[in-house]
């Protein structure tokens, strides 16, 4: 079986619909978004209830699951990068892992199969 | 698709139709400013105001349903009464006004005489103190109420093409007819029933409708499985205030004038609302273990559908104990009589307006005084049963027509079209697949225009590709 | 538990006083038809207009408060306000109404000879041009809303059943004497203070009860720690709109007629709301840095709070003035004084009820002019310096019994029953603890039905063995 | 920062004019308590309601607009209306009633003898049957809602300063001088032109000035690319509904009774409302084959805004005509014209009232009649061609002060402040940046308090840090 | 200490209450649910707001993350093949990634007793 | 490379707030929080609409997942611990994985240090 990686990246939640299509660009047939809210090194914003500030510093996000075979894990960092890079504190970070399996339950295959495009 | 036909053909011929009216609109104008003087303008402040409240139930109606579904069907819910509001005020002015009011054919329909609102012009109501257009206005809006609280029972499923064409038929043969037996002079007039503010008019006649089309179009898909818990409580609260603060013109504006008699409908709903909440919260907090805010929403509207019928002929102290009867029977409806039965009234249209309808129809046999309101009657406990006997009648002959009626115009409507949404259709939710809309757009989920000018979808393509060209190289 | 069984001795012994007296029923209607010529529609047109406009403002309370509690106590908070629009009605049309306008018992307390509403019947108020019928529903609204106020200062922490009790007791204990008091003839109109709408009845006696309540009720936890920010603010607009739009009613429905008295009213209800709101906004721009929509809406709360006692005897220019600073002063208390003295008056009803009734009661003394209202007096910029005089001690008054009164309540309500949810189930939420429902129900967040027909149980466990049969193998 | 700044300046002058005008106070009151005698009660009843109605369209707008942007800048919006109800009701009271209402300067201008209300007191209004107050009331409400309904046009990106300091300009230079010339006898009035309650004056001027703006400010980044969606339709059907319900009173309020004229008024705002929805719906399930929610809101607005002008000149059959143009009309110039000019009017002001205003301004011209109201005039269909000229000319003169005053107004705004927020604060969204606010709170996501008593800080930090002592070692 | 597991299954929404019944069924003690927006093969839908169209293809999911060890990673794997499968593009996914360990804060209990049964 | 790992912390939502202050204690430089039902031992609650009763069992939670080099994973873990235990049902579970690469999307920088505090 070939090697399956899972690349989670973190961004903002505007860059969204570009990186989508950029990712399309290149060949990812799927991914899973979420919404989460981030805490680094970007500075959060204060609010103000009734005369008391507040500073919140858990900033809302995006998470952007993509678990790749064919298309190789490069081009997908870089494509992201070159998409999500602005170069102000909050770009996001991009983490990698293994994935042991994947399966896809409409067919039940197993493997690369499971997120490769169906011929 | 097959759908968007039929409608389109339905539509048509009532576009004609409305058009062919609209050329008789100069003969429509037929104002006697002689008689002008006798407006009282206390009594007509009181009809207007009234009118106004009376129209924010309906929207307000839209949002006590839809805070009840689940969010993938919000917008279908508040859609359906707000259409309404719009369809049904077109059928008033042009059809319904006159064929309710009309000079009576009978005792069974009025004349088409006033269709496009003919003759009325700034005429004086007849035997009123206001102008004929105050209660053209003022009844407008009861039409439209009254089959918005259908919907309450066939929510989550029904096909908008087929729900704008079976209420449209509904208003026309089954709400118009009743109306007019009841308050424009027909046969039930005749018999001697009271009925102040709709009781059988509105809330029996639209509560067994619901029923009726409810058991005809089936359980939703999953009923009983699956948890089908309201999305945005507030919103029913919030719908529940509308309805109660619009119940005021619906059952003191009946007086048609500023005077005692709308004081008393006035307390009378309060304090039946109000012990109705209190009954319901009660006896739920026995009965679950919690006293909740549903059952406090849904507590008020039974106290005002019960008061309904009643209100301007019961003192405060009956209408205390009318509405706490009717929040012990329309909980007990709804959290047991339904559950047994297992029909799927989704938002409980039956087991409110039907069975708490019902109840006012009897209320008013046995409390009415005509201390209260010398045209009305007195009632069982004020020492004669010939009122409680008419009510009886009228409550059959409701029924009778709710189920009759709105079981032919449903077969009808079935002919010719889709009623019911597919179920893959039900599973994604109605707002997508009927109206293209999400009620709540999580600022996640986005999505790119499709249609819009050419060059802004070039410009947007353009953009992308040079920024991905070298990656894709 | 243990508060349940307390609730429902309470309970009962209400439910039973209330059949008593619906015995007592026929002997309520005692109409004088004579006398119904002496109606001005016009005046009673605007007082039911006026009544259902101060409805609307109790369950409007509920949104402005409710906007401003964390997500899991939104629906406690609303529910507090919209259950006491039920409570509290079926206690003023029983008891209320009698205590405070009944014939005055040495200026102290209302004879109960109109328990149940006896004897009002179809009459025409007093010296006035309505029906009795139209005050009572007038009132009532001011009754309810009252209370409802209260429940700002003990948001997010008291239980359920406690708070109804200790409502209904202040209703009956406090509010009933103090309005009164003020305008049922007792011994404060006596001494000359002028309260056109409310502002020594209503605001400072549920702002300062509410300040009682919640230092004797302790912080909530984590307060001062933990952030506390409201959970929708549209929500909180939305009731600041329904609280502004019924104030109208509240203020120049006051004037119990349609006429200059009422329009000068009007006028200065708004441009205080107006000039408030300005005045708040701009004082927190240069504060904080920010113009906040909350403080937009806390504004005109304080605007109108402010001009509510004088509404009806000052001239709209003063009332700029008496918004402006009303404004100022009640943001400094919410803003500045409360995080000194750190008491968890959560949603600020003392800070802004309290403190602007304090000085809309003040304001009238100074302000006041015959020029406005004959029957009212001139203030201190006027030329006299009576009417400061009696407005300061009234104020005294209504601080005095509104600690006193609510110290002494809860102690009693406290005796009986658990006061405070516990600290696991705040954190929890009320929502979920005390009414067994959440607000806005995720679409991801189901459950499974446990109760229901037994049937659609068995089948729904049955459709799931059938087909995890083999996976289990 | 440097906006604040000028906006202290700017501040500072408007506190201090009106601190000047406050001195004058006495003076304002000049009652004459002779000529009450004359003031009709009902009519009193049904302008004072009809003040409240228009009221409550004003927020409800801000609910309107608020739920079609994004959750971002959901509270800058509402903030947009609501502040405008503030700010503009204490400019009104204090200038703009003169301005507009005052004695007639050449047929241009008030003299600003009113100024302060000044000499208003308990006055009558001439030729009226309500008290002047009454009147102060309601006409202050219309220049509250005409800036208001501007901020459509320029949402989400406007900086807060510079749209207070605009709008207020606004008010004074342009809304005031316009309705002095429709309705305080000014040069249009004298014309001959009709605008019963506000065609001319409040939608062409306001849709007008919106498209100005929005073209000066530029578009929304990435408008066109980056879907743009309402983030929450059921406040915007809120929005609608109180819309619609407020609508009642500004269109049948405008007959200054209680009267026929107001009837015919209240049921011809009705069918032209319902009769724009109806025809918006359909026209766009033709066209995008989906019948959608925001179709029905923005079909209603589009047809009370067409039959504003009218509503007093016209019969019932005509109102549903102009009402079915309207929604066509209005639909084609959002969902085609715009798309086609690519101008980015957030919110359609432009598509809805400037051009809705514009049909029904004309179609005044075409079915006004005597017969409906003898102080108006007789249009092209009812045999006459005076009045759709004079109509014409009106509209050209509102487009011109429209565009050349919102230019020359906003030009001076951008010399001496930021108007438009910078790309990244739109990019975060102006509820965050500009007020500090979020629409909805999170539970999850939440923020320590930086501000309070300095004894909760320390306290917060010592409870963590003997926690967390052992961990650090 | 024994192989865990963390199985990712992305599916419909609609499916969840029945996938978390036949989980408890087969012995898993706990999952961790989140709502996520899917995009692959599965089409998106239209929506129209003033006349202009739009094409939304993120598409409302759920993904549950099942820690297993005791359990048999395949039993969990077919369990929910059963319930999922429809047939229909879109039934989802499921990753399997290998766990480093498992703490259970309550107990401080390491490994594969942090998801195990307690008896 | 140094070896990173991703800590995924699993707990109740009214904690979030102190962890994190515990986790920026210890020199944690980032974090992405999201909301999750959870499932577990932690009995549900029951709702009551209209007289029918509804057994939730998913209850609100927060995940953390917390990427860490430098930071010992042992300390996170154990201050998490500290923080979050109550002794009571439903504290929640710490999951570890190993993350093969991180990329901070702003400067490109891989591994460690993209996850490093700058200096
Ligand atoms: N150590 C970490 N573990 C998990 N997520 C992290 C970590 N550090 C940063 N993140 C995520 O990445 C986002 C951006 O990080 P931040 O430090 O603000 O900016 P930058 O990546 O530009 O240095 C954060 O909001 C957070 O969601
Ligand atoms: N490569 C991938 N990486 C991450 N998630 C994916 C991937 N492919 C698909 N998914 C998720 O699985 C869901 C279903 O996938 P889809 O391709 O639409 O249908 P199917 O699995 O039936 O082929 C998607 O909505 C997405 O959430
Ligand atoms: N096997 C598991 N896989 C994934 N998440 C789990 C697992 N077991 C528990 N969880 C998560 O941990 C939370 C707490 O677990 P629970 O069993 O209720 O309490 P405790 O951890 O105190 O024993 C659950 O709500 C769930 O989100």
């Amino acid at each position: 079986m070939r090697k399956i990686t899972k690349i989670d990246i973190v961004t903002r939640p505007n860059k969204l619909e570009e990186l989508k299509e950029a990712m399309n660009h290149i060949g990812v047939q799927g991914m899973t978004v979420s919404q989460v809210y981030g805490c680094g090194l970007q500075k959060g914003h204060t609010e103000v209830y009734r005369g008391r500030e507040y500073n919140i510093n858990l900033l809302p996000g995006v998470k952007l699951e993509i678990v790749v075979c064919e298309v190789p894990v490069e081009l997908v960092v870089e494509t992201a990068q070159k998409v999500l890079k602005t170069g102000k504190v909050g770009d996001g970070k991009i983490f990698l892992y293994n994935v042991e399996n994947a399966v896809r339950i409409r067919t039940g295959v197993e493997g690369s199969e499971a997120i490769m495009d169906e011929k | 698709m097959k759908g968007w036909i039929n409608m389109k053909k339905t539509w048509s011929i009532l576009c004609l139709t409305l058009l062919c009216m609209l050329f008789a609109i100069p003969a429509a104008l037929a104002a006697d400013p002689a008689e002008a003087a006798k407006i009282d303008t206390g009594d007509t402040a009181w009809v207007l105001m009234s009118a106004a409240l009376v129209f924010i139930m309906t929207p307000g109606l839209g949002f006590f349903y839809g805070g009840m579904v689940r969010s993938k069907n919000v917008l279908t819910t508040i859609m359906q009464s707000f259409f309404i509001v719009a369809m049904i005020s077109v059928e008033w002015v042009i059809l319904g006004y006159a064929m309710t009011f009309g000079t009576d054919i009978n005792g069974f329909i009025g004349s088409l005489a006033k269709v496009g609102l003919t003759g009325v012009g700034m005429n004086i109501l007849d035997n009123g103190t206001i102008p004929e257009l105050a209660f053209v206005a003022f009844q407008c809006m009861f039409a439209v109420i009254t089959p918005a609280l259908i919907t309450g029972a066939f929510a989550e499923r029904m096909r908008f093409a087929a729900f704008t064409v079976f209420i449209l038929l509904w208003a026309i043969f089954i709400y118009n007819p009743m109306a007019h037996w009841v308050w424009g002079g027909g046969f039930l007039a005749q018999l001697g029933a009271l009925d102040f503010a709709g009781g059988l008019v509105i809330h029996i006649l639209s509560g067994v409708s619901g029923l009726t089309i409810c058991i005809l179009l089936g359980k939703r898909h999953g009923y009983g499985k699956l948890p089908m818990l309201p999305h945005h409580l507030p919103m029913t609260v919030l719908g529940a205030t509308l309805l109660w603060f619009g119940w005021f013109g619906f059952n003191a504006g009946s007086a048609l004038g500023a005077n005692a008699l709308a004081a008393n409908a006035f307390v009378t709903s309060q304090s039946a609302a109000a012990s109705a909440t209190v009954a319901w919260v009660l006896i739920e907090w026995i009965h679950n273990g919690k006293p909740t805010i549903l059952g406090a929403a849904s507590g008020c509207i039974a106290g005002l559908v019960a008061i309904t019928p009643a209100a301007g002929f019961v003192a405060p102290m009956p209408s205390v104990i009318i509405g706490l009867v009717a929040g012990v029977v329309c909980y007990t409806a709804v959290a047991v009589v339904k559950a047994k039965l297992s029909y799927d009234d989704s938002l409980d249209a039956f087991g409110v307006h039907g069975i708490g309808g019902t109840w006012g129809a009897i209320a008013t046999g046995l409390w009415a005084t005509k201390e209260v309101n010398p045209a009305g009657a007195d009632g069982l406990f004020y020492g004669s049963s010939d009122l409680i006997v008419a009510q009886l009648i009228s409550i059959v002959v409701a029924y009778a027509l709710a189920i009759i009626g709105s079981f032919v115009l449903f077969k009808l409507v079935s002919a010719f079209m889709q009623v019911r949404v597919d179920e893959s259709e039900e599973v994604s939710g109605l707002d997508i697949v009927e109206h293209g809309e999400r009620g709540y757009a999580q600022s996640i989920m986005t999505g790119s225009p499709v249609i819009g000018s050419a060059e802004d979808a070039a410009m947007a393509m353009q953009a992308f590709s040079i920024d991905s060209d070298p990656v894709s190289k």
